[in-house]
């Protein structure tokens, strides 16, 4: 492994100088979980790690009807939270099923977000959620949707010198359900094979007003299938209408052929764990 | 090259001061740099538990984290399981459950499973297979590991 | 026949002495050892799954700060053509030292090129990476059927192939053989129904969670001695003679604390590798680990293939012919477990007509060693497969068809021999009263689940082979027990227990040592189930020459002859005097009186054990939208023989039945196209979680071996005979599918289910 | 006389016979008796003056552990089983029967 240095940053502006020093040649670090497992395989070289953990605006959790998570909170954090937990129900899905317990302790959401595999876990519910990703460098600010973030297998829209201090998510309605399912071979300790994640929100009379479904490891990139939104919207939360939503799934990803699954497992999956996050979605909708 | 990193810590309730090369892990600081040789290696990468240890409260793969990102903080490690009373009652009955066959991921369960009855004493078979499943453990089929863990609850 | 012997030490759960160690973190494994001076070495491995290689410059590696020693294949001694026999097993040297380190050629990605040692880890790495290496890539041939069809890449040139006795050159077959009894187109012609299927099977590993690893030191006069993590300390040894061209009295195995084995860690990797860059670097001691993705790359996996099975039955359900074609894929090297493969492909049934063609094939994959009941996995998928169709087809229950054909003391094995007293039909006998068995079967899972149940069996041959154990008597009444047999899963307190039961005395005190080479006599590898039955019956020989010794004490002191005297119940007695009576410790205690220590030895070199038969039972739990499947209920029954230690035979129980189920469901070797492994990782090779297992429920049959005193019949390896077949015997009960391809994993389910419906 | 079972592999030899009673006191005996009844078999057999690696001679019902010296009683079955071994470079490979 290339030797490099470590920088246990305690000020976002500390972070900024070292990242602006060091361009491509340093990295954030939070769990380590990705990244120090990629350096020891010699998929790339660093000169500085730069520990973000003791920066105090990015171990922010703060809910507020709104939620704002620093990029240095743990999934474990996360999910021990009741009141997230009841109020973000897909993130909560998404930070139980991340590796194991070991894992969890460390790896952020950010993190999650910031290697930007298709199959990364959260990155489906976060986009479900609305979550907005605040980037910070030596040179000011700006926020990406969750959504945008990604852009390609392990490539995403920071620049030299930026990283991600923290990301926001909306204050869902009384009548906003999410949920995030993945279909993995073993019970645990596994890559989504396919995954997917969806919100619904309901109008007074029960009908569907906001649809969003989101789906991992079957493009370069989660792949948000907006035809599904317009499908379910004014719709009732049906098992049929869901069946429906399931096969515009199937048709909207294109996935590859891989150790972990092939093409047709992946857009059939697409579809079973379309059709069930929508109903869990759907079931926790009603439940407000 | 890079400079080796000054690091103050506390490991099994000891102070530790130790010069650590910046981008050594910290289950090869253990190992090779503070001969703590309980913690085991099995992947290096995040997926078999046998380097687990205690990380300010939290169980953590210690292939995962660097050594110098314990300064300041308390590690705890399967040397500092047992007391000056005799050994925790986990690894008791580790023993007389006969949880353990070749004993290689023994270490990583041990300090898997304090952590959990630590957190949740009442937890049932699902919630422990559950928090284990970051182990693994080739040898037992990890029957004798659950019943072990539920005879502690007892 | 069940044991009703009694026993005061056998059969009872003492805390295994080594335990404590084990749950402190104080045990010693081999990658824990730290010696003065030491060096950290590390190994460039080929990229290519079959190259020439065309040149090695190391000059890169050399100039660096911190790299003191590089070897590569030219440091190596020219092996001859010479086969050694390993005790389970042989290798043939001159293949060993190529596999160690590749000359001229690399047969497998992972294959070592060059080695280095350097004053830390991150530095020989680094000095790895700058020796610069020119291959020739070649075509490869990952399969067995590539590797046979016409055209396919020629692996290891010189070799010449053995087809049914007949030298072909140019071949990547290394042997053909057959066994053939009776009349087989007889035997056909007098059946009514005939099943035949080809059954394919993925490349898998042992998976033990510790990696290779071995630290040695070349000193000045010429010796060696080696820290290693080995199942065989002394077929290390002569592997390590071998390979280098030294005698194996200047050689000194250490044998350490091992993180699991299964097989994997009969052959030697690194030794060599460790020692050879030890003498260049002037004697310093050198440390090699491997990390996990050398492990896959480049040890020694079980193979992949396929098993063809034909098998016919008349109108009572009586088998009266079965035929089978077995080919395995050797790895880069010749050498399956074909061979085993072929005693066990019909061992369950008494079978008139047979015929068996066994292939090992090479192939651009690692070389394959054994793994728990080398090949006896694989076939029992197709036999015990082909078995369950035929009951369906015939509408004969699966436990009585088996009980009906079941083979017996007496019956004629399928490659000749005939059984000894064997626990076949009792397993069975078990299996069909177990209450798993017995129990109702819930078919609706919920959520659109559908559960389906399964039976399989399973047969392993105990080797039995050379050991040997030193006991010595303390004055406080303890015995300490040295030992060569490397200790993977709780050996030590069985072989103690069976010292203690001669004794009459606790196994708390007898103190169970594994030393090195130099320290004990002969002892063969720990595997082909043997530990508890020979290095057992050593130290049952050791334990009684030492009361024979004992009882010349008791003599000396009540002065009398020794056939006066009789030992029974841990007691010396007269035979005609009440008065005179001691226990053993009471004896032990005038030692030093009486003439001083008393030790003694055991050694034997012992014929096979008979073998241990296993039914395992399967309930499964499978989404069809999904094709995951969950393992709910799993029993396995098995004849143990007598169980020294319950406690330890049930955990070799539950082991091989979870790395069956496991194999089963989705552990495979993922190759590209060019012969890489793809999922080289424990994250991609999906080995089984606590999550992703029940209860695993034991049922212990014992039918004592007849050669052995206590009846012990090694058990480790069978249980990871019946679970691949018992499982897709369950997925068809589920789903009415059959699965004949392993891992029946959800993509394959998920086909085979579209296939169904259409 | 033991019943010597004859190995596929060297049936050519035996003109197609599966099964002979071979008389001898030790194994050794029963091949150079086997090797006077059908010449040939014996190289196939015994290498420098033992069984041959990659073979495992078995007298009645388990591989014996004493080679040519084993005793050989009446009736008692002898078999040659191949079990594969690591191999040859040159020549004679796996099951030991090969030339």
């Amino acid at each position: 492994m290339h030797p490099f240095d470590y920088v246990a940053a305690t000020s976002v502006d500390q972070v900024n100088s070292v990242l602006a020093e060091h361009g491509k040649r340093a990295r954030p670090l939070v769990g380590g979980t990705d990244l120090l497992v990629q350096l020891r395989g010699g998929r790339f070289e660093l000169d500085v790690v730069v520990d973000i953990k003791g920066v105090p605006e990015a171990n922010v959790l703060d809910l507020n009807g709104s939620l704002k998570m620093g990029s240095a909170v743990s999934c474990a954090t996360v999910y021990e939270n009741e009141a997230i937990s009841a109020a973000f129900p897909g993130l909560m899905d998404a930070a139980e099923l991340i590796g194991g317990i070991q894992i969890q302790s460390r790896a952020s959401m950010a993190g999650n977000l910031c290697n930007s595999t298709p199959s990364g876990d959260t990155i489906g519910p976060m986009i479900v959620h609305g979550g907005q990703v605040n980037i910070v460098s030596s040179s000011g600010s700006r926020t990406v949707a969750v959504e945008d973030f990604c852009t390609g297998p392990g490539r995403n829209v920071l620049e030299d010198g930026e990283w991600v201090l923290d990301i926001t998510f909306p204050a869902p309605s009384s009548s906003f359900g999410a949920a995030y399912e993945r279909f993995i071979p073993r019970n645990e300790m596994d890559i989504a094979v396919a995954g997917a994640a969806s919100s619904l929100t309901l109008d007074g009379s029960g009908n569907i007003s906001e649809a969003k479904v989101s789906l991992a490891a079957v493009g370069p990139t989660p792949v948000t299938v907006g035809a599904i939104g317009d499908l379910l919207e004014g719709k009732t939360p049906t098992a049929e209408n869901f069946e429906a939503a399931g096969k515009i799934a199937y048709d909207a990803v294109s996935p590859i052929s891989d150790m972990r699954g092939t093409i047709e497992q992946r857009r059939h999956l697409s579809g079973v764990l379309t059709r069930r996050t929508l109903a869990k979605a759907a079931e926790r909708a009603k439940a407000g | 090259m890079v400079d080796k990193i000054h690091v103050k810590t506390t490991i099994n309730g000891l102070p530790q001061e130790f010069l650590v090369d910046p981008f050594m892990s910290l289950l090869e600081t253990l190992r090779d740099v503070l001969n703590l040789t309980g913690t085991k290696e099995g992947c290096n990468d995040g997926n078999c538990g046998a380097c687990t240890v205690v990380l300010d409260g939290r169980i953590v793969d210690s292939c995962c984290v660097l050594g110098a990102e314990i300064e300041g903080k308390t590690v705890e490690t399967i040397e500092g399981m047992a007391g000056p009373d005799g050994l925790h009652p986990l690894q008791q009955a580790f023993l007389e459950e006969a949880a353990l066959q070749c004993g290689i991921c023994t270490p990583g369960f041990l300090v898997s499973a304090k952590a959990l009855l630590e957190r949740e004493p009442e937890a049932d078979e699902h919630r422990i297979r559950y928090w284990l499943a970051g182990n693994l453990c080739r040898c037992t089929g990890y029957d004798k590991i659950i019943k072990a863990v539920q005879k502690v609850q007892a | 026949m069940v044991s009703t012997q009694e026993y005061k030490v056998i059969g009872t759960r003492p805390i295994r002495h080594d335990g404590l160690d084990k749950v402190t973190g104080r045990a010693v494994y081999g990658a824990d050892i730290k010696l003065p001076g030491m060096l950290y070495g590390d190994v460039l491995r080929s990229p290519h799954a079959h190259a020439r290689i065309k040149s090695v410059d190391t000059s890169g590696a050399e100039a660096m700060d911190g790299v003191i020693a590089v070897m590569t294949s030219a440091d190596m001694p020219e092996a001859g053509d010479k086969i050694v026999d390993l005790g389970e097993g042989e290798i043939n040297l001159k293949y060993a030292s190529n596999h160690i380190i590749a000359s001229g050629k690399v047969n497998f990605k992972g294959h070592p090129v060059a080695a280095v040692a350097a004053t830390s880890t991150n530095i020989a790495r680094e000095a790895v990476r700058a020796i610069k290496v020119e291959y020739e890539v070649l075509p490869s041939a990952i399969t067995v059927d590539e590797a046979l069809a016409d055209g396919a890449p020629i692996i290891c040139e010189e070799m010449v192939g053995d087809d049914l006795g007949e030298e072909v050159k140019n071949t990547n077959m290394a042997s053909h053989f057959r066994h053939e009894f009776g009349d087989l187109e007889k035997g056909f012609s007098e059946a009514t129904t005939i099943v035949e299927h080809r059954y394919d099977l993925a490349m898998v590993h042992q998976g033990y969670i510790e990696p290779q690893n071995a630290t040695a030191v070349w000193n000045e006069e010429g010796r060696i001695k080696v820290w290693v993590s080995t199942q065989g300390s002394f077929s290390t040894r002569t592997q390590i003679a071998g390979v280098l061209q030294i005698d194996e009295s200047r050689i000194n195995v250490v044998p350490l604390e091992i993180g699991g084995g299964f097989g994997g860690k009969i052959p030697i990797y690194l030794e060599p590798l460790a020692a050879i860059l030890s003498k260049k670097s002037g004697g310093k001691p050198v440390r090699i680990l491997m990390d996990r993705t050398d492990v896959f790359d480049a040890t020694g996996p079980t193979p992949g293939g396929w098993v063809n099975v034909k098998m016919g039955v008349n109108d009572e359900g009586i088998i009266t012919a079965a035929e089978s074609d077995i080919r395995f894929d050797a790895g880069g090297f010749p050498g399956s477990p074909v061979g085993a493969a072929a005693m066990c492909v019909f061992s369950c049934y008494d079978i008139a007509n047979t015929r068996i063609d066994g292939y090992d094939i090479i192939v651009n994959k690692p070389k394959t060693a054994a793994y728990r009941a080398p090949g006896s996995t694989h076939v029992a998928f197709a036999t015990e497969s082909v078995v369950d169709e035929i009951c369906e087809k015939i509408g004969m229950d699966v436990v009585e068809f088996r009980l009906k054909n079941a083979s017996k003391e007496g019956s004629r094995r399928a490659d000749g021999p005939i059984f000894p007293l064997i626990g076949n039909v009792e397993t069975l006998e078990a299996s069909q009263a177990s209450p798993h068995w017995q129990s109702e079967l819930v078919r609706d899972g919920g959520n659109g689940k559908l559960r389906g149940r399964g039976i399989a069996n399973g047969y392993w041959f105990n080797i039995g082979f050379k050991s040997s154990v030193n006991l010595s008597v303390n004055t406080d009444g303890t015995v300490m027990l040295v030992e060569g047999s490397t200790d993977i899963g709780g050996t030590r307190v069985s072989i103690a227990m069976q010292a203690a039961e001669v004794l009459g005395i606790p196994a708390e005190d007898v103190r169970p040592t594994v030393v090195d080479t130099d320290s004990v006599g002969y002892t063969d590898v720990t595997g082909g189930s043997r530990t508890c039955y020979a290095t057992g019956y050593a130290a049952y020989n050791a334990a009684k020459s030492l009361i024979t010794k004992l009882t010349t004490r008791a003599a000396s002191i009540w002065d009398l002859s020794e056939d006066q005297i009789e030992f029974s119940e841990g007691k010396f007695a007269s035979k005609s005097d009440p008065e005179l009576s001691m226990t053993f410790k009471e004896l032990a205690s005038q030692l030093n009186d009486t003439g001083g220590p008393v030790n003694s030895t055991g050694a034997v070199d012992l014929e096979n054990a008979g073998g241990s038969f296993a039914t395992h039972i399967v309930d499964l739990e499978i989404d069809p939208e999904t094709g995951k499947t969950d393992v709910v209920r799993y029993t396995t029954v098995q004849d143990v023989g007598t169980a020294i230690h319950p406690s330890y035979v049930e955990g070799q129980m539950q082991g091989g039945a979870v790395q069956g189920i496991g194999w089963a469901l989705n552990e495979e070797y993922f190759m590209s196209d060019e012969g890489a492994m793809e999922n080289a990782s424990f994250l991609d090779y999906r080995m089984p979680t606590s999550l992703d297992l029940p209860e695993i429920e034991t049922i212990l049959v014992e039918v004592p071996n007849p050669v052995h005193p206590y009846g012990v019949r090694g058990v480790g390896e069978t249980p990871i005979v019946p679970p691949v077949a018992a499982i897709a015997n369950a997925i068809y009960d589920a789903l009415g599918i059959r699965l004949r391809s392993a891992p029946m994993n959800p993509g394959r389910i998920l086909v085979a289910l579209k296939e169904k419906n259409g | 006389m033991a019943r010597v079972f004859i190995p596929f592999a060297l049936r050519k030899l035996t003109d197609g016979v599966t099964e002979v009673r071979v008389s001898g006191g030790t194994l050794r005996e029963v091949i150079d008796n086997l090797e006077e009844m059908y010449p040939g078999t014996k190289e196939r057999i015994v290498e420098n003056d033992a069984i041959k690696s990659g073979l495992a001679a078995v007298v009645g019902e388990q591989p014996t552990r004493e080679g040519l010296r084993t005793k050989v009683g009446e009736d008692i079955e002898v078999h040659f089983i191949p079990h594969i071994a690591g191999g040859r470079a040159v020549a004679r490979c796996g099951s030991g029967l090969g030339r």
